[in-house]
């Protein structure tokens, strides 16, 4: 039920963004459309703990931020692999073991991963991660781990 | 799938946006780029989203195809009862200007519902025509 | 000025996605040509509304961005099942 | 010239410039896998920096929230859509060419 309020909300808002008027007979529409769309949403059964996080909300804001950064980073790698000519790419697949409990987790976790240019998320089995990497230094990043210890943990496993 | 975890969780947070976004452009038709065509198109983008991921028959669980055909048929059903109302109110078939106390108002209301079915009929037809489709494909392997 | 100057290099951008999607070799490079595409799609379509300097080019460009990821989707399950509905038989 | 559209300028640079690498190397890497790191991920930020200098130009209105909903939807589709068709294309069994063939493509 909170997970279809905090919906409710989160659509308004963007209903507010994309709309921008503030007409009666649109601001009436718009709280219709809302709930048509919770509603269908709850009916297609696509609203739960795995993709409105609520009891990950700061910490999601937190490692957003993070995230950028790393992106920026990993990003100037990348094009000066592009760039350069007689740069070295030695792409090749690597297993990684993740702790990350949850569905949701693993998910943020492997969006991460790809997000940084010089690795692509593979597959997922269970624990298991296969990842593709540029060159070795690109693949060292993902095997330390760096990304996987700052990924809000999620404490109660999704319904 | 157990290994499309996350196409899963992404497509979960992308399907209320996508029908959000699509009931926008059903009702901002006058203001902004849009009408019912498109929002139908959009609607059942999405509708498509949860087919492709979630597999044809879950979908199906939810929204029928004679739910979807009995919509479908509302949705023309709209369309032309405006047309008959506006008849009934001394006008033309589609006559707008005689359904409100003004002209202007009445334009209002009758694009508004009109785009309503329209939308509500595209939207229905072309999800029926994927589980059509899909039926097809499976019947000709 | 500027726009115009951004313009061009977005449609450099896509030009060479498009080589790229014209070479192949696989299927999946086409794919993620035509992704490429599409997101540069989108930056054209916003770098448009800039251009006429109006912001329901923006509506266009947002809901791009949503369905080119399912073109990518659609493209994608086509070329590893060859059909649309092949994980039926999973658990869904 | 006034500031924004200053900070504008130089964030439209470097977006169009990080596009066209993007492309480069798009046509310049050598195998389906390594094409994907340089094709669809770069795309993110060159798209972020681009949709900034956009927002710097529009000033604070909604258009520039439109520009930032622009982004997130990116930022969760772009990875996604790579993963899917990284994923697609480990199970249809196309392999990672050895490392001579590789060195021996990267020469041409």
């Amino acid at each position: 039920m909170k997970h279809s309020i905090s919906l409710a909300l989160f659509l308004a808002a963007l209903w507010w963004v994309l709309s921008g008027f503030t007409k009666p007979l649109l601001l009436g529409l718009g709280v219709v459309s809302v709930l048509f769309t919770v509603l269908l949403a709850r009916r297609m059964r696509v609203i739960d703990a795995e993709s409105h996080p609520l009891h990950l909300t700061w910490g999601l804001i937190r490692y957003w931020v993070f995230l950028i950064k790393e992106i920026v980073l990993s990003n100037a790698q990348v094009v000066r692999l592009i760039l350069s000519p007689s740069a070295k790419i030695a792409p090749h697949f690597v297993k990684v073991q993740t702790k990350q409990e949850t569905d949701l987790g693993r998910t943020i976790l492997a969006n991460s991963i790809t997000l940084t240019p010089g690795t692509v998320t593979v597959s997922i089995d269970a624990q298991d991660l296969l990842v593709h990497a540029l060159t070795k230094e690109t693949a060292q990043a993902v095997i330390e781990g760096q990304l996987d210890l700052r990924v809000p943990a999620d404490a109660e496993q999704p319904t | 799938m157990p290994n499309h975890v996350i196409l899963r969780v992404v497509a979960k947070v992308l399907i209320p946006v996508i029908t959000l976004f699509a009931l926008y452009v059903q009702f901002h038709g006058e203001y902004g780029p849009g009408g019912g065509f498109q929002a139908g198109t959009i609607m059942a983008a999405g509708l498509i989203l949860h087919v492709l991921i979630f597999g044809q028959r879950v979908t199906r669980k939810m929204i029928s195809l004679r739910v979807l055909r009995m919509l479908g048929a509302c949705g023309v059903l709209i369309y032309a009862s405006v047309g008959v109302t506006a008849m009934l109110n001394g006008g033309r078939f589609l006559d707008y200007n005689v359904l409100a106390a003004t002209p202007t108002g009445g334009q209002h209301l009758g694009i508004i519902v009109i785009e309503l079915g329209v939308g509500l009929t595209v939207a229905t037809t072309l999800l029926a025509l994927i589980y059509i489709f899909i039926e097809r494909i499976r019947s000709s392997d | 000025m500027m726009l115009v100057a951004a313009a061009v290099a977005v449609l450099a951008a896509m030009a060479l996605a498009l080589a790229r999607s014209l070479m192949g070799p696989t299927v999946f490079d086409k794919i993620l040509a035509v992704n490429s595409f599409g997101t540069k799609t989108v930056l054209l379509i916003a770098l448009l509304g800039a251009i006429a300097g109006r912001a329901d080019y923006l509506d266009v460009a947002l809901l791009y961005a949503l369905i080119n990821f399912i073109a990518t989707v659609a493209l994608m399950k086509y070329a590893e099942y060859g059909g649309m509905e092949a994980n039926d038989e999973g658990e869904g | 010239m006034i500031w924004s559209e200053v900070v504008a300028a130089i964030l439209l640079i470097l977006g169009s410039a990080l596009l066209v690498i993007g492309g480069v190397g798009l046509l310049r890497f050598p195998h389906f896998y390594s094409r994907l790191h340089a094709g669809g991920v770069i795309d993110t930020l060159a798209a972020g920096l681009f949709l900034a200098g956009l927002a710097f130009l529009f000033g604070p209105t909604l258009g520039s929230v439109k520009l930032g909903l622009i982004f997130v939807f990116l930022l969760f589709t772009s990875p996604t859509a790579c993963h899917a068709l990284a994923r697609a294309a480990h199970v249809a069994g196309l392999r990672e060419p050895t490392q001579a063939e590789e060195e021996q493509q990267w020469q041409k």
